[in-house]
C-alpha cells in the first residue's frame, strides 16, 4: 500500500495560506472564502478516503501496520538529523479526520460569521496556516518534526487569537497564550534535547518499539534524582503538552484565548490544538509506558485528574459562556489525559488509550458544536454573558436543538456519543486507580450541571427584552451545527477499538453495565439539579453560592492562578530580575568603561599644574630628570 | 684624501652653496629684487633635494669627523624633501606677513642653514662634529623661534627655547667630557671599542642622553616643547617637531647602537621608562589642549615615545623602522601643521573649536587634516599605521609584549584626542564656521605633498624595504 | 583581477566614482545603488563559483592568490575563500544593498555617507577574503574607523559620545588584537622556518603552550569586543541607537559578525591549546551574556535598545556555540550568524522607517502602527517571529543546530550551561511580543499617526531583499549546513 | 700640567663650576644673570676638557680643541640669546623671568 499522496493533505492548506497571505489585498473577500473552504474540502476527502482505505486493508497479520514517507531536512550529526514527512498509523489517521473535518466545518462556519469583516481573506489565510500546521504535528515521523509543527500551530493561534489586533485584551491573550505555550515547548524541548542525547534519535519508529533504544535502554541513563534521565525526559516532552493542552499549572492561557473569534476557539481551543498534548503522549505511549515502570505515566495520569476536576469546578462558577466552554474543554482534556495514564499496553488492558482517543474523538466534535452554536448565539445578543441572554429558544431552533444535542453528549446521557468515550474512560479508570476513579465520576456529574447550567440560562429562563430581536443565523452557519450534532449523536456508535489500540491490535471492547449506570445518573442528577436551578429564575443559585461563600469566591476566581503567574513574571522576572539587569548594565559595565576615559581625563587635568610656564622649573625637571635616572641607575640596576 | 672624495659631502656643499647665494642675494639686491627669492630658493632647494636622490657610495672625511652612508644619505634626502614642504607651506605666509620687512630671505637663510647643521649632527663622526652640528641646528631656530618680533609669546617662547637648550647643550657637554674622561677619545670608532660600563661612563652617558632627550622632548626633559611651539610662528614649530626632532631621533639611535653599545643593558632600561613617562605625559597633556600649535605638541611628544619604541631592538629591524616611521611622521605631521598653517593665515585661528564646522566650509581642507591625524594616529591604509605597527613589531621582536601593550593602549588614548580634532571638524556645525578660502599655489603644493607621503608611504612597500636593504650599512 | 580580489576593488572604485562625479543626491545614490547591485550579483556570482570549485578543489581555501607585499616581515597580500566566507561576503552584499534601499532619503551629505558606508564595505570584504594575519588586520580596522563618522555626522541622540564610546571601544580591542597577533607571529616559528602572518602556515606549527596560554586571551578579546562578548559589549547599544538606519544594519548586522569569524579563524585556529586551556572561562561569559542581554532587553524603552541588547544575546549565542568545540554548534554558529544579520538588518530598518515616519522610538508612545503600515506592520510581525526563533525561518535553523550541537558535548557542566541558554528563548519570545504587540498591534496611540505615508518601493525592496534569504534558510537549510559542515572541519580538527 | 695640584682638585672645581652654574640657573630673577649662569656651566665642561686633556691624555689635543670650540659656539649662543632677550625686552620693558610665565599648562 501506498499513502504517499497523505503529503498532500498538509501541502493543501499550505498553498492556500501562501496565495490568501501574497495577495490578501487582491483577493476579494467572496473568493477567499469559497478558496479556503474548497481546499479544505479536498483535504477533508483525501483523508477520509485515507481513512477508509487504512482501516480497511491497514493490517497485516491482524497488526495496523505503520507507514512513513520521509525526506531528510537538516542533519545534525552523523547520527541526529530532521526529517520531514508523514507517519501513517491509526492514530495519526485518525487524527486528521479529526481535523480536517473540524476546519473544514470551521471554514464553512466562518464564511457566515466572519461576513462583512474587513480581514476577511487574513483570517482564512490564518485558518489555513493553522491547518497545515495541524496536519504536520498530527503526521510528524519523529519529535523534532512535532516540534517545528508544534511552533507553528503555537505561532497560528498566536495570530488567531490577535486576529483582532487592534484590540488590548485580543492582543495581550494572544500573547499570554503564546509565552506560555512557549515556556511549556522549552520543557519539550529539552526533553528532545535529552532523549536525542541517550538515544541518538528524533525518530518516533526508534522511540516507541519494544526493542527501541529509548524503552531498551533507558537503565543505562545517568540518574538524576532517582530518576532515570529518560523518565526526566519523558515528563519534559508532556510539560509541552501539558502546556498546549492547557493542563495544570499551565492552563491560564486558555480561558483568554477565547478574545479570538469563536469559529477560532472552535477549531483550536475546542477540537484540534489543545489535545495536541494527548496525542503527543498517545504517539510516545509505549516509552511513556516502559520506561521505568511508567512513572511518566503516572505524572500524565494525575495531572490529568487534577485538572479535569479543578476545570470542572471553575466551569460550574463562570459567566461568560465561552469561558464556561473553554474550562469544560480543559477538563475533559484532563479526560482525555487521565484515561491515556491509567491505560496499559496490551490487549484489553490497553482500554484507557483507546478510550482516551475514543474521547478525542467525540469531544472534538460536540465541542466543536458547542463552541459554534455558542457563536451563533454571540452573533445574535452580541453578548458573552450569561447575564445578557434567555429563553432564546424561540428565536433560534436550529441553535437550540443542536446546543442541546451537544450538551446532552458532553453530559453523557444515554446513547449520545460522550456517553460511549466517557464510560469507556471511567472503566479504564475504575480498573486501575480508584481514586483517579471517583474523581473521574464527580466530574462527570460537575460536567452535566454546568453543561445545562448554560444551556438553561441561554435557552430558556427569561426572555431578556432585546433591543433588536435576536434571529436564526444563516445557512452558511446553521448547516455544520446540524453536521455536528449528527455526529455527536453517532460518532459514538463507531467501533473505535477495531481501529485505534496501544498495541496496534484490535481487541473488543464491551459496554460495562454497572459502572455505565453509574456514571450516566450521575450526570442526570446533575442535569436534574441544574434544571432545578435555572429552568426557571430563582435565587436559589445565589443562596447556594452565599452559603459556600470564600470557597466560591476562590473557585470563580480560577483559585487565583493569574494573579500567581502575573505576580511572578511582572514583579520577580520583570521588576526584579530583568530590571537589575538593565540597572546593572547601565550603571556598572557602561559606566566603568565611561568611567575609564573619565579618569584619564581628570588625571590629565590633575598634572596640568607640572606645566608652569616657569622657565625655571623646566630647568629643575631637566636637572631633576638627569638626577633621578642616575641614581635608579647606580641604586637599583647596578649591585 | 683627495678632492672627489669631497662628493661625499654633496647634499651639504650644495646645501652651502644655496646659503651663500641667499646670502649674497640678501646683501646685493634691491627691495624688487627680493620678491624673487622665494621661488628662487625654493628651485634651488628643490633642485638639492631632487640630486639628494642620487646614489652615493659611504666613506668618510677628515679622519673619520664626517661619514656618510647610504642610510644616512636617504635619511639627509628625505629632511631636506621635508624642508622643501615646509618652506613651500610657508611660501605665501611669508609672502604676505614678511616681504615688506625684508625678512624673507633670512628665514630661508636660517631655516637652511639648521638643516645644514642637522646634515653635519647625523652624519657626524666624533663628538666634536656631533655638538658643532647639534648647535647649528638650535641656534638658527632659536632666532627664527622669535621671527615676530612684537609678538610677546614669540619673544618669551625664544627666550625659554634658546636658555633651556643651552642647558641642554650644556649638560651634553659635560657628559661628553665624562665620556671622554674614561676614554679619551672623541671619535664614535674608538669610543666603541674602548668604552667599557663603569659608573664614570654611565653617568657620562645619562648627562649625554639628557642633552639629546631635550632636542627629541622625553619626558621629563619635554617641558619646553609645548610653550615654544606655542610661541614659535607655526613653520617654525613645525621645524622643530619634524626635522630636528627626527635628526635628533636618527643620531641618538646612531650612538646608541654603536658608540654605546656596550652600556646597553643600561641604557635600555633607562629607554624603557622614558618611553612609558613619554607617552603617558605626552598623551594625558594633549587630551586637554585647546591650541592647535600646543596640540600637536603634545602629540609629537607622545609619538617621540613611540619612536623609541624601535630602540629596544637594537638590530637592523630596529634601524630601519626607526628610520621609517621618522620618514612616515615628517609626512604627517607636515601634513597636519600646514593644515593648520593655511587657516591660520587665512583667518588667524588655531584654536580647535575654531575648526568646528570646518569641513562643511573647506572639505579638502579638512579632509587631510583628518588623514594626517589618522595618520598620526595609526589607522590603516595611512602611512603612520604601518610605522607604528613595525615600531611594535620591533619592540616586540625583543619580547617586550609589556611595553607594547602599554604602547597600544596609549595608542588608543592618542586616538581619542586626535578624533576630538575630527570631531570639531566634521561632526559639529557652526554658523561662524571658518568661511571658504582657496589656500595659494605653493601652499596648496606643500600639501599635496604631504597628502601623496601619506597616502603611499604606507601601502607602497618597497619603501620600506628599501630602507631595510641599506640599514645594515652602519651596523657592523 | 581574480574574483576575490574584486570585491576589494570595486568599493574603492565605486568611492572614487562617488567622490569625483556624483554632485547631489539622486547621482550619489545611483552609483551607490548600480555599485552595490554589482556587489551583490559579484558575490551571488561567487556563491555558485566557490560549489563548483569545491567540487574539483579539495583544499581548506579556494580561488587563492598571494602576493608578497612587506618582504622584510614575511607579509603577503594572500586571500582565498571557504563556504564560511563566502556566506559572509554573501550577507555582505545583502545587507548593504539593502542598507543603500533604506538610505534613499538620506538628506545632510549625501555622497560623503555613501562614501563611508562604501569605504567600510571594502574593509569587511577584505576582511573575510583575507588569509594573512596582518592584512585580515587592516581590513579590519578600515572596517571600523568609518563608523565614527557616520554615527557622528549622520547620527541621532547624544550621537557624538556614542560614536567616541564605540570607536574608541573597538580600536582599543584590536589594539589588545594587535599585540595577540604579534605574539602569535613572533612564535610562528616554534619549528624553525621563517616567522610568518599567514594563518595556513602558522596553523602547521605548534605554538608553545605557554605563549598560546597568554596570547590567545588577548586575541579572543580583541575580537570578541566586536562581537559583544560581556561585559565588553558596552558600546554596542548606544552605538546603535545613536546610528543611522542603514549603519545600524549593517554594523549590528555583517561587522559584529567579525567577532565570531574572527575568534574561530584566528584565535581558535591558531591557538588551539589556549582555546582549550580558556574555553570554560569564556564559555561561562558568554552563557552569562545570552541570559543578560535577553533580560535587559526586556527592560528598554527605546526600540533601538531593545535590539541591541537582543543583538548582545544572539551573538553571545554565537561565541557560546563556537566554545563548544563541536562541528554541529560551530554549523549553528555560523547559521546563526548569518541569520542575526539579516533579522536584525530587517529590525534596524523598520525601526528606521517607523522612526522616520513618527519621530520617536519609545516603545510607550507607539501603538496600532500595523493599522496604518500594514506592510512594514506585517514585516514587523513576521521579522519578530523570526527573531524569536519560529520555524520556517532561519532563526529556528541556527538555535537548534547550536542547542543540539552544545548538548552533544560529552561534559556535563557544558550540557547545563546550554540548557540555561537554551532558556534564553523564552525571554526572547517575551521581549519580542512585548515589543511588537504594544507598537503593532493594539489603539493606535496617537491620532497623528492616522495619515502615516505608506512604505515606499525603494524601502520594500529593501526588506524583500533581506526577508527572502531568511526565508529560504529556514525552509531548506540542508545545503547550507552540509557546505559550511564541510568548511569547517579542518578548522575542527586542530582543536581535537 | 700645574704642579703640586692633581686632577682632582681641579675636576672638584669644575663640577663646583657646573653647579654653581645650575644653582645660578634655577634662582636668578634675571634672564641675563641666567644667561651668565648658562656660560658657568658650559665654561665648566670647558675647563674639564682642557684638564682631562692635560692630565690623563696628554698626547693627542682633541680635549682642548673641543674647548675652543666649546668657547666658540658659547659665544655665538650668548650673543643670540642676549639679541632674544633684548627684544623681549623691546616688547615687554623686562628682563625679569617672572614675567615670562603666560604660557603655560
Amino acid at each position: 500500500m501506498d499513502f504517499s499522496y497523505t503529503i498532500l493533505i498538509p501541502l493543501i492548506p499550505l498553498a492556500l495560506f501562501v496565495i490568501l497571505g501574497l495577495f490578501s489585498k487582491k483577493i476579494p473577500a467572496s473568493i477567499s472564502g469559497w478558496l479556503g473552504s474548497l481546499g479544505l474540502g479536498t483535504s477533508i476527502a483525501l483523508s477520509l478516503y485515507t481513512a477508509y482505505h487504512y482501516f480497511m486493508d491497514g493490517k497485516l497479520e491482524g497488526v495496523y501496520q505503520t507507514f512513513v514517507y520521509k525526506q531528510t531536512w537538516l542533519i545534525f550529526t552523523d547520527k541526529l538529523h530532521i526529517d520531514l514527512g508523514v507517519l501513517i498509523d491509526p492514530i495519526s489517521v485518525m487524527m486528521m479526520v479529526v481535523v480536517t473535518t473540524i476546519s473544514f466545518m470551521v471554514h464553512l462556519y466562518s464564511r457566515g460569521y466572519m461576513h462583512g469583516d474587513d480581514g476577511y481573506t487574513r483570517f482564512f489565510a490564518y485558518l489555513a496556516l493553522f491547518s497545515f500546521s495541524m496536519l504536520g504535528l498530527v503526521l510528524a515521523t519523529n519529535l523534532f518534526q512535532m516540534y517545528i509543527f508544534w511552533e507553528l500551530v503555537g505561532a497560528s493561534s498566536f495570530l488567531l487569537i490577535g486576529y483582532y489586533y487592534t484590540k488590548p485584551s485580543a492582543v495581550a491573550a494572544a500573547k499570554k497564550a503564546f509565552i506560555v505555550t512557549r515556556f511549556a515547548d522549552l520543557g519539550f524541548l529539552i526533553g528532545i534535547l535529552l532523549i536525542s542525547y541517550y538515544t541518538g534519535t528524533f525518530d518516533f519508529k526508534d522511540l516507541t518499539s519494544l526493542d527501541g533504544m529509548l524503552i531498551a535502554g533507558w537503565g543505562a541513563s545517568a540518574s538524576f534524582m532517582g530518576l532515570s534521565v529518560f523518565t526526566w525526559g519523558l515528563i519534559l516532552i508532556y510539560m509541552g503538552g501539558v502546556g498546549k493542552s492547557a493542563m495544570l499549572p499551565f492552563h491560564i492561557w486558555l480561558p483568554d484565548a477565547m478574545e479570538g473569534p469563536t469559529p477560532v476557539s472552535a477549531l483550536i481551543h475546542a477540537a484540534t490544538m489543545v489535545v495536541a498534548g494527548v496525542y503527543l503522549v498517545a504517539r510516545l505511549f509505549p516509552a511513556y509506558y516502559f520506561v521505568e515502570d511508567g512513572f511518566a505515566l503516572q505524572v500524565v495520569a494525575y495531572v490529568g485528574a487534577i485538572s479535569s476536576l479543578v476545570a470542572a469546578l471553575i466551569a460550574v462558577t463562570q459567566t461568560d459562556i465561552k469561558r464556561v466552554l473553554a474550562f469544560s474543554t480543559m477538563s475533559q482534556i484532563g479526560y482525555m489525559m487521565l484515561a491515556l495514564g491509567v491505560s496499559k499496553y496490551e490487549g484489553h488492558e490497553g482500554l484507557g488509550y483507546m478510550a482516551s482517543m475514543f474521547h478525542l474523538f467525540t469531544h472534538a466534535m460536540f465541542k466543536a458544536l458547542l463552541f459554534l452554536g455558542a457563536g451563533s448565539v454571540i452573533h445574535a445578543v452580541h453578548s458573552n454573558y450569561m447575564q445578557d441572554m434567555g429563553g432564546l429558544r424561540k428565536y433560534m431552533p436550529v441553535t437550540h436543538i443542536t446546543f442541546l444535542i451537544a450538551a446532552l453528549s458532553i453530559a453523557g446521557f444515554p446513547g449520545f456519543a460522550g456517553f460511549f468515550s466517557k464510560d469507556e474512560i471511567l472503566v479504564a479508570a475504575f480498573e486501575s486507580n480508584k481514586l483517579i476513579y471517583y474523581s473521574s465520576v464527580l466530574v462527570a456529574g460537575l460536567t452535566a450541571f454546568y453543561m445545562f447550567r448554560l444551556y438553561f440560562n441561554i435557552f430558556w429562563g427569561e426572555d431578556r427584552k432585546y433591543k433588536h430581536t435576536p434571529h436564526e443565523s444563516p445557512l452558511s452557519m446553521t448547516i455544520p451545527l446540524v453536521f455536528l450534532a449528527f455526529m455527536s449523536i453517532f460518532a459514538g456508535y463507531i467501533p473505535f477499538s477495531q481501529f485505534v489500540t496501544a498495541d496496534l491490535m484490535p481487541f473488543e471492547a464491551h459496554l460495562n453495565l454497572p459502572l455505565a449506570a453509574i456514571a450516566s445518573s450521575v450526570g442526570i442528577i446533575g442535569i436534574i439539579i441544574a434544571f432545578i436551578f435555572y429552568k426557571k429564575p430563582s435565587d436559589l443559585p445565589e443562596r447556594f453560592a452565599n452559603a459556600f461563600g470564600f470557597i466560591y469566591k476562590w473557585i470563580y476566581n480560577k483559585l487565583y492562578f493569574d494573579e500567581l503567574y502575573i505576580f511572578v513574571t511582572k514583579k520577580i522576572l520583570f521588576g526584579v530580575v530583568a530590571f537589575s539587569a538593565s540597572w546593572f548594565d547601565k550603571n556598572v559595565v557602561d559606566s566603568s568603561m565611561i568611567g575609564i576615559g573619565n579618569v584619564t581625563v581628570s588625571v590629565s587635568n590633575k598634572i596640568k599644574g607640572m606645566q608652569s610656564g616657569k622657565l625655571q622649573d623646566y630647568a629643575m625637571s631637566f636637572v631633576g630628570g638627569i638626577v633621578v635616572i642616575a641614581m635608579v641607575v647606580f641604586y637599583i640596576w647596578i649591585n | 684624501m683627495n678632492l672627489e672624495s669631497f662628493l661625499l659631502m654633496r647634499s651639504e656643499i650644495g646645501l652651502l652653496a644655496i646659503l651663500l647665494l641667499l646670502i649674497i642675494l640678501e646683501i646685493f639686491s634691491n627691495k624688487k629684487q627680493k620678491a624673487a627669492v622665494i621661488p628662487f630658493a625654493l628651485i634651488l632647494l628643490a633642485i638639492n633635494t631632487v640630486l639628494g636622490f642620487l646614489p652615493l657610495e659611504s666613506g668618510e672625511l677628515f679622519g673619520g669627523m664626517f661619514r656618510t652612508n647610504a642610510l644616512l644619505y636617504f635619511f639627509k634626502t628625505t629632511l631636506s624633501l621635508g624642508v622643501l614642504i615646509l618652506l613651500l607651506q610657508s611660501a605665501d605666509w611669508l609672502k604676505e606677513k614678511v616681504v615688506d620687512e625684508n625678512k624673507a630671505t633670512e628665514f630661508f637663510i636660517l631655516i637652511i642653514s639648521s638643516l645644514l647643521g642637522t646634515y653635519f649632527m647625523i652624519s657626524a663622526g666624533d663628538f666634536l662634529m656631533f655638538y658643532i652640528g647639534l648647535e647649528l641646528t638650535t641656534l638658527p631656530v632659536a632666532a627664527l623661534v622669535a621671527y615676530d618680533t612684537y609678538k610677546r609669546i614669540s619673544a618669551e617662547g625664544a627666550v625659554k627655547y634658546i636658555l633651556s637648550s643651552a642647558l641642554a647643550s650644556g649638560a651634553a657637554l659635560f657628559g661628553i667630557s665624562l665620556l671622554y674622561a674614561t676614554t679619551g677619545t672623541i671619535y664614535f670608532e674608538s669610543m666603541a671599542e674602548i668604552l667599557a660600563s663603569s659608573n664614570l661612563a654611565i653617568l657620562g652617558f645619562i648627562f649625554f642622553f639628557s642633552g639629546l632627550a631635550f632636542k627629541i622632548s622625553l619626558a621629563p626633559f619635554h617641558f619646553w616643547t609645548a610653550d615654544v611651539y606655542e610661541g614659535a610662528p607655526i613653520n617654525v614649530a613645525s621645524y622643530l617637531s619634524v626635522i630636528s626632532k627626527g635628526a635628533a631621533v636618527v643620531i641618538l639611535m646612531i650612538l646608541l647602537f654603536t658608540v654605546f653599545k656596550p652600556l646597553m643593558p643600561v641604557w635600555n632600561k633607562i629607554i624603557y621608562i622614558v618611553i612609558i613617562a613619554t607617552m603617558f605625559i605626552g598623551n594625558l597633556f594633549a587630551i586637554r589642549q585647546q591650541n592647535l600649535k600646543r596640540f600637536l605638541a603634545y602629540s609629537s611628544i607622545a609619538q617621540a615615545g613611540f619612536i623609541l619604541l624601535g630602540l629596544m631592538s637594537v638590530d637592523q629591524l630596529g634601524t630601519t623602522t626607526i628610520v621609517y616611521f621618522v620618514a612616515v611622521y615628517i609626512f604627517s605631521n607636515l601634513g597636519a601643521f600646514g593644515v593648520v598653517q593655511a587657516v591660520s593665515s587665512a583667518s588667524d585661528k588655531e584654536n580647535i573649536n575654531d575648526y568646528e564646522g570646518l569641513y562643511r566650509t573647506n572639505p579638502k581642507l579638512s579632509l587631510l587634516m583628518m588623514l594626517a591625524l589618522f595618520s598620526l594616529a595609526g589607522i590603516p591604509p595611512l602611512a603612520g599605521f604601518f610605522g607604528k605597527f613595525f615600531l611594535y613589531t620591533a619592540a616586540a621582536s625583543q619580547g617586550y609584549y609589556i611595553l607594547v601593550f602599554i604602547a597600544v593602549v596609549n595608542a588608543t588614548i592618542s586616538l581619542y584626542y586626535y578624533l576630538l580634532v575630527v570631531r570639531a571638524m566634521f561632526l559639529r556645525q557652526s554658523d561662524q564656521a571658518i568661511p571658504y578660502f582657496k589656500s595659494p599655489f605653493y601652499m596648496r603644493l606643500g600639501l599635496i605633498l604631504a597628502a601623496i607621503g601619506i597616502l603611499v608611504a604606507g601601502v607602497y612597500s618597497p619603501l620600506y624595504d628599501y630602507i631595510f636593504s641599506i640599514s645594515n650599512t652602519f651596523l657592523n | 583581477m581574480d574574483i576575490l580580489s574584486l570585491f576589494v576593488i570595486v568599493p574603492i572604485l565605486i568611492v572614487l566614482a562617488l567622490t569625483f562625479f556624483a554632485k547631489d543626491l539622486k547621482q550619489a545614490r545611483l552609483i551607490s545603488v548600480v555599485g552595490m547591485g554589482i556587489q551583490f550579483a559579484m558575490s551571488i556570482n561567487l556563491i555558485f563559483a566557490y560549489i563548483k570549485e569545491r567540487a574539483v578543489n579539495t583544499n581548506i581555501m579556494v580561488f587563492t592568490k598571494d602576493v608578497v607585499w612587506y618582504e622584510t616581515f614575511n607579509i603577503h597580500y594572500s586571500i582565498g575563500v571557504d563556504a564560511i566566507s563566502v556566506v559572509m561576503i554573501a550577507l555582505t552584499a545583502v545587507v548593504l544593498l539593502a542598507g543603500v534601499f533604506i538610505s534613499w532619503k538620506i538628506d545632510d551629505l549625501p555622497k560623503e555617507f555613501f562614501i563611508s558606508l562604501i569605504a567600510l564595505s571594502s574593509g569587511v570584504f577584505g576582511f573575510f577574503i583575507s588569509t594573512d594575519l596582518f592584512t585580515m588586520f587592516v581590513f579590519y580596522e578600515i572596517a571600523v574607523i568609518p563608523m565614527y563618522l557616520l554615527i557622528g555626522i549622520w547620527g541621532s541622540g547624544p550621537k557624538e559620545n556614542s560614536a567616541m564610546k564605540l570607536t574608541l571601544m573597538l580600536m582599543g580591542a584590536s589594539a589588545v588584537l594587535s599585540v595577540g597577533i604579534l605574539g602569535i607571529y613572533f612564535n610562528s616559528n616554534a619549528d624553525g622556518g621563517p616567522l610568518t602572518f599567514n594563518i595556513f602556515e602558522i596553523a602547521q606549527v605548534n605554538i608553545p603552550v605557554a605563549a598560546q596560554n597568554i596570547f590567545y586571551p588577548l586575541t579572543f578579546i580583541g575580537f570578541a569586543v566586536i562581537g559583544a562578548l560581556f561585559p565588553f559589549h558596552t558600546w554596542s547599544p548606544s552605538g546603535h541607537a545613536s546610528a543611522p538606519t542603514a549603519v545600524s544594519m549593517l554594523h549590528a548586522g555583517v561587522l559584529m559578525k567579525l567577532g565570531g569569524y574572527g575568534v574561530f579563524r584566528i584565535a581558535m585556529y591558531l591557538l588551539p591549546v589556549g582555546a582549550l586551556n580558556w574555553s570554560d572561562f569564556f564559555l561561562v561569559l558568554s552563557a552569562f551574556g545570552v541570559i543578560y542581554g535577553a533580560f535587559a532587553a526586556i527592560m528598554q524603552k527605546d526600540l533601538k535598545y531593545v535590539n541591541a541588547y537582543a543583538s548582545v544575546s544572539h551573538l553571545s549565542l554565537v561565541l557560546f556555540a563556537l566554545l563548544m568545540f563541536n562541528r554541529t554548534a560551530w554549523t549553528g554558529a555560523i547559521i546563526q550568524s548569518l541569520s542575526h544579520g539579516l533579522l536584525t538588518a530587517m529590525f534596524f530598518a523598520l525601526i528606521g522607517m517607523v522612526y522616520g515616519r513618527t519621530h520617536t522610538r519609545e516603545i510607550e508612545k507607539l501603538g496600532g502602527i500595523m493599522k496604518i503600515l500594514p506592510f512594514i506592520g506585517a514585516i514587523y510581525v513576521i521579522t519578530g517571529l523570526a527573531y524569536l526563533g519560529l520555524p520556517g525561518f532561519s532563526g529556528f535553523v541556527a538555535e537548534m543546530t547550536i542547542f543540539v550541537g552544545a548538548f552533544q558535548h560529552p561534559d556535563l557542566f557544558h550540557r547545563i550551561l546550554t540548557i540555561v541558554v537554551v532558556s534564553s528563548i523564552v525571554v526572547t519570545s517575551v521581549y519580542i511580543l512585548r515589543m511588537v504587540g504594544k507598537i503593532m498591534m493594539g489603539p493606535l496611540s496617537n491620532e497623528e499617526y492616522k495619515d502615516l505615508p505608506k512604505a515606499t518601493w525603494f524601502e520594500k525592496t529593501g526588506l524583500i531583499l533581506l526577508l527572502i534569504p531568511v526565508i529560504m534558510i529556514g525552509v531548506l537549510p540542508l545545503g547550507l549546513s552540509e557546505m559550511l559542515k564541510e568548511s569547517i572541519q579542518p578548522f575542527l580538527e586542530r582543536l581535537l | 700640567m700645574i704642579a703640586g695640584i692633581s686632577i682632582y682638585e681641579i675636576l672638584t672645581l669644575s663640577s663646583i663650576l657646573f653647579f654653581i652654574g645650575i644653582y645660578g640657573f634655577f634662582t636668578r630673577d634675571n634672564l641675563i644673570t641666567v644667561l651668565m649662569a648658562v656660560e658657568l656651566i658650559l665654561n665648566a665642561s670647558a675647563v674639564n676638557f682642557v684638564l682631562i686633556n692635560t692630565y690623563l691624555y696628554p698626547d693627542l689635543l682633541q680635549g682642548a680643541v673641543f674647548s675652543i670650540f666649546i668657547i666658540a659656539l658659547a659665544a655665538a649662543e650668548t650673543a643670540l640669546a642676549i639679541a632674544i632677550i633684548i627684544n623681549l625686552y623691546r616688547i615687554i620693558y623686562s628682563v625679569e623671568v617672572k614675567d615670562t610665565e603666560i604660557m603655560k599648562y
